[in-house]
């Protein structure tokens, strides 16, 4: 779950660290009013809240040098679409005069199963770009997660990007309080990008964090209204309410599968045997009938998808349960009639087979030949 | 020989009340893997497939003091409790089934095991089988058989499908291991390595790889620097995915470079090991290399 | 730092306990307005806040069967003294008819240096009673403090006590809940006695939490207006605001130590050679002369104490900065004069000696003779 | 011999441009303690009484690699940061003489010390002193003379005037040890002992205690079952104190009969400790039983 620029911004200021003075206007609300009746003097920036990213190149981020300014500005970036989407929220700041862009983010290294401090003196849209090209130039600092990330470490950090004085007191100061959110907020990443240094004092200029979604019911006060989107069609957020990991693709062969490997796989052989799918849909493990018919559903609706290649091997999902999923939406469907090619394997697959074939739809028991027959009909 | 699990591998299940519990403990049984106890919270006293209920790991000892691994069902809101119960009853090997788990109590309970020596396959995992000896997992029976070819990957039904494939071919499994599909995971690709090099049964190892991560990129510079010695197949699902979602820059960061599928088969490719095009192709190189 | 039990209750509710429906009124407050603009029905309980113990033996608990009652009751409540103090805040809450009483709490072992759990089916006001007569009826769980109380320890503390179904569940969430309050508050204590089980449910009906004072800085959120007492005298609480460490003894030797072994030694000699001390008045480690100023001010404006005797041994604490203390306290003192005995020895010992000296103040070296002397002027 | 500090004992000051610890890095360099480095964040570079000061530990140990003991002058809120700096650092020894510190921050410190086989000596402590090699800590020194008393306190101003008391007797100590007054304390009585048992210097012991906790009773007890064997003479301050002020139920509970005075004063006199009733009759039993 990632969260708003304005609540990581809030988190952090919780957490001890400077971020700009500045307001949150929703939406709807009275634009001069919320301004005007705040203590924000210009110069001030108004910034789009939004969930993906690319938002400056987009336009989403506007200097104003008065309030006038700021209020036309907050009502035309209310009006603004970034990738597809108008912002819910428009945050606006005290502009903040600033030289240097440092970068600072506590992540899991899920390789090393290790959360892990990242830190550069050049911070910024361009931090990637900076990681390839002068990667010694950002420092890594594994974190022992029974211990936690201790002030010394948190200076040595700091110092070793050059840092001295209070910048480095205060940088430390934020790295801490970037590990301590990481932790009790159950965070996959919490990253300030960029942050700069105003007086030996870090200023936090932007954030972003995103909680494991997995453990998101732990954080019911994170209860703000949360458009995902611009990145993501109508497709994909409908599988999504529903549970199902859906990935829009530019193909023709609708795909589903069960398990992420499988689901790929399937997708390997449809272009293997010369064709392309129209999409990445995986069941995952255990799915009830009630989750197949609606992943069926989806794609039965689904204009992209010619055919439907559904591909299952049986473990902890059973096939009884599947073919059941895929008789009930077919029973359900209205719409112009489209093929399925099932291939089913495993846990209750005779259970399956005779499902299916009772409901007249032919059941493979090779992939192979399921993709084949798929390409072939799609083609036509 | 095989690894991790035997005959000698005696299981309680943890959340055996539950749907998927009591459905695959039926299973294991059917296999002959030797379950002799069962834990639901509050649930002590009943029966599931004639496997005797307990309250607790402890009381579940007290009667069968041999057990020495688990295999946990238990709802991702409560594992990490069954995990740590697990542990601190000292057994050995613990399975983890459980999808959903947050990724922030995983990393907790991985380091918990370590410091007290036990091992963890999963979470979000179909499990590990010992062919004709025993299986801890919810994967399906029929497709494996008993041989030299070790197995390990990060997908489920991949898994299922190539073991299928080497069967049919007459080719059997030592043991084959499903380490899950969540970013943190207790066994890695490495470690299983190192249990396979160590086992005599085994002549040659299946590593079944994902596009993410570096798990494949560690196996193969593993063997390049001839840590692990025996013949090895890969094979890596997804070389027709679109690059995927990202995590702001820090992931982008740390893997510089690493996870997509052309890092992954250069690495492996590099380092000796032969990469399929398809699944399908694994049983012949197989064929190759015994 | 000692909290109310409508704060201890507050955080209970915000860690999942159940505590009764209730309000908090304070002194200055309407009763009648605040009692009839709640939600409370009667029969009520309306209950002292106080910081000392054995309230209810004091009268400061009194249940109502109306909302009138339960108003004339807050009144005369605080107008009823727990110990010598009149609280100022009431808490009214909804009364739970209940037929058994247990305890639960967690604190510091500080022996076995372990967090301990402690648990008996029989709570209630006679707990240390029962701890005394039945200790097999208190289940004690010792936890480690790197892994935190898991769910499964907890179920075995409430199977133990022989609690099985809800009731079991409920308990040993209360348990979990009790330690991660104890761990995120800093807790020397938290306990909650008597609670008791409706419908399998748990319900805390007094709850008790002690902040180790060092960590309070930590915790500015619990900044209620507190006021200790009752049990304190108003020169143990002079000092206390001095931050001094005093307690008033029945006696007529005035004593000034410094550590707490020393000072408890000084009055041990005190009875020793016939005489009995006023007080106990630790000065600690390095105390600046400052720090010693007030200390002698104390005892010299206390009128229990009829002659001082300072023993000082230096280690951090300088004799010089002690001797300064004294007689900066001698020189601004006002009243009946009081003859002070003092001993020196350690860090400066010198210095101090000739400054005291040049004051006319005799310096022993010997807390013996010191005690002799003291005891015998005072017996005067 | 000796025990925890003797001449090979090389020490940082942590916290040493503060007030207290640039004080006592004086007296100890006056001593003829090895102090070969001080750290305090943000004032590397600078000098203390000669001493140069770091930035980290681990600066300091870059130049002075024999450092294995820390002396702890930093304020409390710092303190625990401090002390794992140490302890990560690799140091041994650790005497902590902060007041103060919250005991959630002393319980973490003292467990993550345990399991690296790291000793704490405090917090809120003088230290410890071998007299004429080495005073890690704050006790004044003219009151100690080397000897055969090894002494463990839980009063530092009574340890003063205890050694002083035997020295002006003509009885030296071998080690002194203030282990602090706070309720939670890194090195206890009991594992003093085991140290002192195993010295060969030491002929005797002086344990001086104070009512309330158990750690006197604790010593009484391994006394009694022979786990320490060397005569010991114990003081107990606090015989004419009023009973405490209590800590809730559960104090009193866990403390059940122990703690008080006459608590201490009868478990150690049924162990064949000689219970002295003033610090100043201590000179006259220790003689008697060297």
């Amino acid at each position: 779950m990632k969260l708003y620029e304005f609540e990581a911004k809030d988190i952090l200021r919780r957490y001890g660290v400077e971020v700009p003075q500045g307001i949150v206007i929703s939406r709807g609300e009275d634009v001069r009013v919320k301004i005007e009746s705040s203590s924000l003097e210009p110069p001030l920036v108004a910034k789009s809240q939004v969930l993906v990213a690319g938002r400056g190149k987009a336009g989403g981020i506007r200097m104003a040098n008065s309030i006038d300014e700021a209020i036309n500005i907050v009502n035309l970036l209310f009006d603004h679409p970034i990738k597809g989407l108008k912002p819910k929220y428009i945050l606006v700041e005290k502009a903040i005069k600033h030289d240097v862009e440092l970068y600072a983010s506590v992540t899991l290294d899920k390789s090393e199963r290790r959360p892990v401090v990242l830190a550069s003196l050049y911070g910024g849209i361009d931090i990637e770009e900076i990681a390839r090209e002068k990667p010694e130039s950002i420092v890594r600092y594994y974190v022992d997660p029974v211990k936690g990330l201790m002030g010394y470490e948190a200076r040595s950090v700091a110092k070793k990007l050059g840092l001295t004085g209070g910048a480095q007191t205060s940088f430390s100061s934020l790295l801490q309080a970037l590990y301590n959110i990481f932790i009790d907020y159950d965070a996959d990443l919490v990253e300030v990008n960029p942050l700069t240094i105003v007086d030996g004092k870090v200023i936090a200029l932007d954030a972003r964090i995103i909680v494991d979604d997995n453990a998101a019911y732990r954080h019911p006060e994170l209860a703000v209204e949360r458009v995902e989107g611009g990145e993501v069609s109508i497709w994909e957020s409908k599988a999504r309410s529903m549970g199902l990991a859906f990935v829009e693709l530019d193909g023709y062969v609708g795909i589903i599968g069960n398990g992420a490997g499988l689901t790929m796989t399937t997708m390997d052989l449809v272009y293997e045997y010369g064709g392309a799918p129209a999409n990445f849909l995986d069941i995952g493990g255990g799915a009830s009938s009630e989750r197949v018919k609606k992943a069926v559903s989806i794609l039965l609706e689904y204009p992209k998808a010619k055919v439907i290649l559904i591909n299952i091997f049986g473990g902890i999902t059973r096939c009884d349960e599947v073919a059941k999923g895929i008789v009930e939406a077919l029973r359900e469907y209205k719409g112009q009639p489209k093929r399925l090619y099932v291939r089913l394997s495993g846990t209750r697959e005779e259970e399956g087979r005779m499902i299916l074939e009772e409901a007249e739809i032919r059941v493979y028991s090779d992939p192979r030949e399921a993709a084949i027959a798929a390409v072939k009909q799609a083609e036509v | 020989m095989a690894i991790l699990v035997d005959s000698n591998t005696v299981v309680v299940v943890q959340g055996i009340t539950g749907r998927e519990g009591s459905f695959h403990t039926k299973l294991m049984l059917d296999y002959g893997t030797k379950i002799v106890a069962g834990v639901t919270p509050g649930r002590g006293g009943s029966e599931v497939h004639g496997v005797k209920v307990y309250d607790s790991i402890i009381e579940a000892k007290e009667e069968h003091p041999d057990i020495n691994t688990s295999i946990v069902f238990v709802p991702a809101r409560f594992a990490i409790d069954a995990i740590y119960e697990a542990i601190d009853a000292n057994l050995k090997l613990l399975v983890v089934i459980t999808e959903g788990i947050p990724v922030h109590d995983t990393l907790k309970a991985i380091n918990y095991a370590k410091s007290r020596g036990v091992t963890i396959i999963g979470p979000n995992c179909p499990g590990i089988i010992t062919p004709r000896e025993s299986k801890v997992g919810i994967m399906p029976s029929h497709v494996f058989t008993r041989g030299p070819v070790g197995i390990v990957s990060r997908s489920g039904t991949l898994t299922y499908e190539v073991s299928y494939a080497l069967s049919k071919e007459g080719i059997g499994q030592s043991t084959v291991i499903g380490i899950g599909g969540d970013p943190v995971v207790g066994l890695t690709f490495t470690e299983a390595l190192e249990l396979f090099e160590k086992d005599d049964e085994t002549k040659a190892v299946v590593l079944l790889g994902e596009i993410g991560g570096d798990m494949e990129e560690r196996a193969a510079r593993m063997i390049a620097q001839g840590r692990f010695t025996k013949p090895t197949i890969a094979f890596i699902a997804g070389r027709t995915a679109p690059p995927g979602k990202r995590m702001g820059h820090a992931g982008a960061i740390i893997m510089m470079g690493m996870g997509d599928y052309e890092s992954k088969v250069k690495a492996l490719e590099k380092a000796g090991v032969l990469v399929a095009r398809t699944p399908f192709d694994i049983p012949r190189l197989v064929s190759r290399v015994l």
